[in-house]
């Protein structure tokens, strides 16, 4: 099963990857803050990811990983 | 008079530039001075004036060079990294006797440095803004209000003596509000016969120009010049003395830092000891004058500066031996504390017996 | 009897401390005394942290870079864990409670909380967190008069967004009163 | 770069696990993570020394896990033939902005890329100086406002812009300039081609390579980063089409040479034999 | 200027009665000539300013009856920027050699033009530097000899000439660019005209113009001055063509603005109303 | 050893750099530097090395830092306009602690100033080769020879120290023809662990780098150099005293002008006047000590100088009030003449009762 | 009838007018050398020149004037 | 018994001066003396006047600059004017007649006129004035012995173009028997 890890060193919240997502499947989490002061990206549906590496593409910060 | 305003000095500059009479502004950003230059943008087109961001610090003083060679007031602003980047064009406007304001708004160096507060183009601006014997004038405001009044005056002093003229401030004067009075426009200029503007069928025509390739005629011009410069000397030195008149210590230092060593003097004082400050305002022509009157009761003086040491050479010259010099500062854009200069003070004052 | 003030407004780019030091700072040009703000600059812009020192004296005022605040208003942690200690002894601190978990009180100072992120939107006032912090500064250490305080208010509101007026009139009341 | 099986993406290891400077959502990170994927793609990052002038990016010496030199601003064309010169067979790249590379650094720009330099420059075309805190960059669109530009680019006193890929195009020195966007994921791939593929004539010595991207500058332009991925697209993807502006090797030649010799057929002089 | 009817060709008035300095038998002092009679044609003496940068043709300054001045080498365009802007209803032109406009002066020779500065350049490419003895310009030729390219010009170490006017016309702001040469007084004449309609341009606003000619430097190259246009007919106007590289008049606009938002069509923000 | 050959002294700079193991030489043409580049032109690819005229002498510079920072030896070239242009970045490379080697075959300025030999670059050179807290080693060589040993060892100095090394010469030695004895190929280099030169994957990526935003870090770097600094002023200092043992009166001048000057103080000991010369090689740093150690015997100095009086004021701060220190020279071009100093002297001595 | 002035204070004898002329009547006149040190340009027969200003459009240095 | 020399060859810019003061200088080196060479540089190129200074010396050379010269070796009329009254007393002045036709005589320098420029096209050996004007000087002030001053020559001349060393030794010869 393909799915994403955020890196939450590396996040910013740009929300970029939350916009690329063809499954609409990534949210910027607003509970959290991280030590920079950004709400991370995290993944609200892991069983929908197929995959495709886009939000990944988009990721300024390179805090993505995709795996299958 | 114009009511108090609070303003940042670079803005502070750029709005006494325009009351001066300066129309022609030509600028290439760089922190920390770039609100200058948003300033310009902003009014110059509302005053018929010129706002042009050239393509480099070169362009820039080059057009200042042609904006000169005209006859009209402009200015051009920059700090450290650029104003090596206008060496050669500023000693263009030298040997070519042409009057213009340049800002060095200075940060920390060498290379690209820093962008905090830093004194160390001092010897640049006073010794070797390029290359050749040249000079400039250049003034070190310590204040807002004084960033309004010496780039002012500048313009004046630049048209009188065909000479560019530096401010040489730094970050924290360029970024740090405080209330300021501006000076009133400016109406009437010192005419220009000498200009390249269009002789109209008028007159013969003018020719502004740095070369001359026989020897004998560039050291003529050379030596005219500093006949000009010795005129500077004897009476455009500024300085400020603050409380000198028995003080055993002096402590000179101009700018951000004499700001500092004011706050050190005034405590030193209240512990009883007899120092005081010599803030040199025009750092070339050096106060020479202004040092030269506290040698009745200076014990030693100190030299601070936000640098590794340039200015205390100049005083160290002016004193000649006769008292020890010695030297603090910060480099690098750590600006002194207060309480550091305070210390220095005590110490020298221990050592010399003030 | 004014006092000299030594102020050091702190938090993340985009919180508003530099306008909230100009607000202070321009209390001081009303009220016509010596005055001084600095902020730090540089790549702040990037996301980084922002602050400003404001001094209000009688006397000239010699280094503008506060390094001993005796008033520190703070709206983030790394800006509270790197000034906090510099507060000077009898030091006043305003903290903004919902961006600062965690909180120390050195001894000595004064530490004020206040959830001042979370009172601007629970008050509809997004974005006048600032403004509510310098009316709790203002309640704790009264560094000009209240009319004058307005007056910096009228004075630094661009002319094209006086609509802002009244809202940062109720952030201050809000300050001022909790 | 070992690839596990069940990897789809991940970190480059030509960059360093450091988080960079860039605001949330700007492009310099996108951009930057591919050049280290092209080194990692080419595995020459042992032998590649990184460029990196003043800007926004300039912090990128600490970024990338190749050599790094930081460059004055504008002269990272000159500081890369200085590297280049010296080693010939090393891969060097510049990475620069707009105000860097087509304001100050012109001169530089196109004299290293008519000497036809063997390196590869990365162009982040922003249309503003992000680092300076937001002026009107030499690619700014007309009416486009900015610190420097307070009532919207006025043409008629600051100019027009300046297309890059245009410009260089002229030039014998050039090989390859393409201009590439990464607004989506799709643009994205084919950027990260355009760099590899400027990377690889480099390494076979077909001449100097230019990618152009168009980029953004959420922070300057007061955009969300979304929102600044629209506006580039609506306003300045029109002024500056994607697209190859040139490429010898498409056009038929081994390397500039060919292609420079071929335009300059009827000059005696350029085709003289035995002197070359 | 008053022609007696008895009079078929005399001095123009604009160049002053003095020795101009340059070797015998340059092109220098025919472009010089022609400048003058274009500002005499005109009748613009009183309203002129002309820029002497360094090279040959530094002291010029000497030579022209008009207010001339002195400028750094390279920085002619920036010059003659701030003497524009103080007097815009003035005429301006620089006279540059090819090191000088090309090579240390390339930065503010494309911005100047990107800018659409009224003002005319007159630009004498004579494929080397003539006042310093001889070195290889930006425009030397391939395998061309000079005392920096001892071995002729060896295009892979030295890189490629320029061609001024090829890469200048992609830029919005010029409004004529046009490659001359004075071999022939046939060729003479139509310099001149090309150098008067450069002029009118600039003083009916159209845009920033150049005239590229294509000259000589019978010393350095170590020919006889007839020996010299041989030399450059036979080698460098195949490499450097004569013609009119960009005309906007021609081209259908009334000037560079004109011109430049046709071409910038598709882009909303440049065809905002109300903004400009 | 070598034999003796006759060359102009920009000939043996360049064909010394050669031997020294300079294979890349970047430069942009100037009068009166360049037989210096049309040498490399003709050399260099019979080296494998690499000569490339820049566009210009900022474009040169930047590519002697890139070289210099892969860990080459890199040299560039040029007069004191061109000099002023590459003022940013020498202070890049000293902010980056490169080696390099910088040729200043100074003319008369400012401006474009003449073509003549000139010495007027000497504060420039010394004190504010661009902006920040920067030096770099300055050598003045005064024969061809010198030329030739002193861009040797430059190469060496800047290595060992890494630092950019300038040997300022003016266009009299770098035109004039004298027989000179070339040192010997160097085959053995220092190891350079800093450079950017591709990692190889072997060790961590290295760093060329000036910048520095946190203040403090800056500062740390500038003190570090000035220990370096240090180092240098008390090991590097070179000078040669010709009859200083008892003279009264002390010529100091350097390059081409120390060459009249001995010629006129070869006439006054002839005329009975005890007089000397201290001729500074290196200038920065100065030779402090060589002066020092005339203090005993001399009653005043006399800075002989082509600028308007540059080097008296290091002349001056050594000696600190303990003697007279007066100043001749001439300017832009004029080079002065044995009898004009042998003047000076006899007056300096009359009035001091040497 | 047309003819040439040369004005030996300009002329420095390079010749292009020489070469130019399509009469082929200008020749330097090698007997005189100006204060300069050339040779200047001379009509050699002033019957033959056809007032087509050839030769003053090719000289650099503006010594030749062209009469009818 | 070699003595100082201060001599100042001066001409047109291609007359070869330059070279014929490179010739003494190489005669100097080979007999291991101290000399120098200084030409005036700058836009002479452009069909101006061309000089050089040459110093041989037994003693280390100060200024190579000649302002008083003791030999003066001179091609044309404005450096004839421009020199002949720096010339020492008891000073030699070797002019070329063809290219001077105002020559004046002060007191006390030996002035020898010589038609070199028409004696090298009678005698085949165009471009080489300068030599005859050396082989005159060489006779006059003897700064080097001959078999040096050929060996300067062989010297001098480059490799690939050794083809001119026989007419330059008639030359030097003319110069001499003159
Ligand atoms: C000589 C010099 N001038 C100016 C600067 C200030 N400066 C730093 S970055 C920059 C421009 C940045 O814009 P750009 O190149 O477009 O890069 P971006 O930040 O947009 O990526 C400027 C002007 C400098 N460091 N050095
Ligand atoms: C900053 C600077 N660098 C170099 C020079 C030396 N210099 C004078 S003219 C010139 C080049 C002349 O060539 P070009 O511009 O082609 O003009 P030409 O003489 O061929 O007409 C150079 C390099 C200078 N004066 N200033
Ligand atoms: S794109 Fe990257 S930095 Fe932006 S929110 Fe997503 S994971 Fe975070
Ligand atoms: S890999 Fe594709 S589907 Fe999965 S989270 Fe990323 S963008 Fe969405
Ligand atoms: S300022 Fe602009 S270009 Fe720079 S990092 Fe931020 S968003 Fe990117
Ligand atoms: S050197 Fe060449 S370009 Fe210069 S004046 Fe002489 S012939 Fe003309
Ligand atoms: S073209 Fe002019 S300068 Fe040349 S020979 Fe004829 S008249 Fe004399
Ligand atoms: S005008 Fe014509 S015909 Fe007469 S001399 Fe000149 S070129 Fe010859
Ligand atoms: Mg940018
Ligand atoms: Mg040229």
């Amino acid at each position: 099963m393909p799915k994403i890890l955020v890196d939450e060193f590396y996040c910013k919240g740009c929300g970029l990857c939350v916009s690329v997502c063809p499954q609409g499947i990534i949210e910027l989490d607003m509970g959290k803050i991280t030590g920079k002061g950004y709400h991370p990206a995290r993944l609200t549906d892991e069983s929908k990811c197929t995959g495709c590496t886009s939000c990944a593409l988009m990721c300024p910060d390179v805090a993505i990983t995709v795996e299958r | 008079m114009s009511e108090k305003v609070l303003m940042k000095g670079n803005e502070a500059l750029a709005e006494s530039a325009i009351r001066a009479g300066c129309r022609y502004f030509f600028g290439y950003p760089i922190t920390p001075q770039t609100e200058l230059a948003a300033y310009m943008a902003k009014r110059m087109p509302k005053e018929n004036g010129v706002y042009l961001q050239a393509e480099s610090e070169v362009a820039a003083i080059n057009m200042v060079y042609g904006a000169a060679a005209t006859g009209a007031r402009t200015m051009t602003s920059s700090s450290s990294p650029g104003i090596s980047l206008k060496a050669e064009g500023i000693s263009y406007l030298v040997g070519a006797d042409l009057p213009a304001v340049i800002i060095n708004v200075q940060r920390g160096g060498p290379g690209l440095g820093g962008i905090q507060p830093s004194q160390s183009d001092y010897w640049q601006a006073t010794r070797a803004m390029g290359h050749g014997d040249s000079h400039l004038v250049v003034y070190a405001p310590s204040t807002v209000q004084e960033m309004a009044d010496y780039v002012y005056h500048a313009f004046d002093i630049a048209d009188k003596y065909r000479t560019p003229v530096m401010i040489l401030a730094d970050g924290m004067l360029g970024q740090m509000m405080e209330p300021v009075v501006l000076p009133e426009r400016k109406t009437e200029f010192i005419e220009k016969p000498w200009a390249a503007c269009g002789h109209d069928n008028k007159r013969p025509h003018n020719v502004v120009n740095s070369l001359y390739l026989m020897a004998d005629d560039l050291e003529r011009l050379n030596i005219e010049r500093f006949e000009r410069y010795a005129e500077i000397k004897a009476t455009e030195q500024r300085s400020e003395s603050f409380l000198c008149d028995d003080a055993e210590i002096v402590v000179v230092a101009f700018g951000a830092s004499a700001r500092i060593a004011r706050t050190a003097v005034k405590r030193a004082r209240e512990n009883g000891i007899k120092v005081g400050l010599i803030r040199p305002i025009s750092l070339w022509p050096f106060p020479e004058r202004a040092i030269e009157r506290t040698m009745d009761t200076a014990k030693a003086y100190l030299s601070v500066e936000m640098n590794m040491g340039q200015m205390v050479d100049d005083v160290r010259l002016v004193v000649n031996g006769r008292r020890p010099v010695e030297f603090f500062g910060h480099t690098g854009g750590v600006i002194p504390t207060p309480v550091e200069v305070y210390i220095q003070i005590e110490n020298l004052a221990e050592k010399v017996g003030a | 009897m004014p006092k000299t003030h030594n102020i050091i407004l702190a938090g993340f780019g985009g919180q508003g401390v530099l306008f909230a030091g100009k607000l202070i700072a321009t209390a001081g040009l009303i009220e016509d005394r010596e005055l001084s703000w600095l902020p730090s600059y540089g790549p702040e812009m990037r996301g980084g942290t922002a602050n400003c020192s404001v001094c209000l004296s009688d006397e000239p005022i010699g280094s503008p870079l506060v390094l001993e605040p005796d008033a520190l208003l703070v709206m983030n942690q790394p800006s509270f864990d790197k000034f906090i200690e510099t507060v000077a002894k009898g030091g006043v601190v305003i903290a903004d409670s919902t961006m600062i978990p965690k909180i120390t009180m050195p001894f000595d100072v004064s530490v004020y909380t206040i959830p001042a992120t979370q009172l601007s939107e629970e008050h509809d006032l997004k974005g006048l967190a600032n403004i509510i912090m310098l009316g709790k500064l203002f309640k704790e250490i009264d560094f000009c008069s209240a009319e004058t305080l307005d007056a910096a208010l009228v004075k630094c509101i661009p002319a094209k967004k006086q609509h802002l007026l009244e809202p940062n009139r109720k952030a201050l009341a809000l300050g001022m009163d909790y | 770069m070992a690839e596990k099986s069940n990897i789809l993406f991940e970190r480059p290891e030509a960059l360093l696990p450091v988080q960079n400077t860039y605001c949330p959502g700007c492009a310099h990170g996108i951009v930057n993570r591919l050049v280290a994927e092209a080194i990692d793609a080419l595995g020459i990052e042992g032998k590649t020394i990184g460029i990196a002038p003043v800007g926004c990016s300039v912090t990128s010496y600490n970024f990338y896990a190749c050599d790094m030199i930081q460059a004055a601003h504008g002269r990272a064309p000159a500081v890369a033939t200085g590297v280049k010169r010296v080693l010939p067979d090393h891969v060097v790249f510049s990475y620069q902005g707009d105000g860097d590379l087509a304001s100050i650094g012109m001169a530089e720009t196109v004299h290293a890329a008519t000497r036809g330099e063997k390196i590869t420059v990365i162009f982040i075309n922003n249309a503003i100086y992000g680092m300076t805190g937001g002026q009107m960059a030499p690619t700014s669109l007309p009416n486009q406002t900015t610190q420097t530009s307070p009532y919207g680019r006025d043409v008629t006193t600051a100019g027009f812009p300046i297309r890059v890929c245009e410009l260089l195009s002229t030039l014998d020195g050039v090989a390859y300039a393409e201009r590439v966007t990464v607004d989506t994921p799709k643009n994205v791939r084919k950027a990260k081609k355009a760099i590899e593929k400027a990377f690889t004539y480099q390494i076979d010595g077909v001449g100097y390579s230019i990618i152009e991207v168009v980029a953004t500058c959420p922070t300057n332009w007061g955009f969300t980063p979304q929102g600044a991925f629209h506006w580039m697209r609506d306003n300045m993807l029109p002024y500056y089409p994607l697209g190859v502006y040139k490429d010898v090797k498409a056009d038929g030649y081994k390397d500039i040479y060919e292609a420079a010799a071929a335009r300059a057929a009827e000059c005696p002089l350029v085709n003289k034999e035995g002197d070359r």
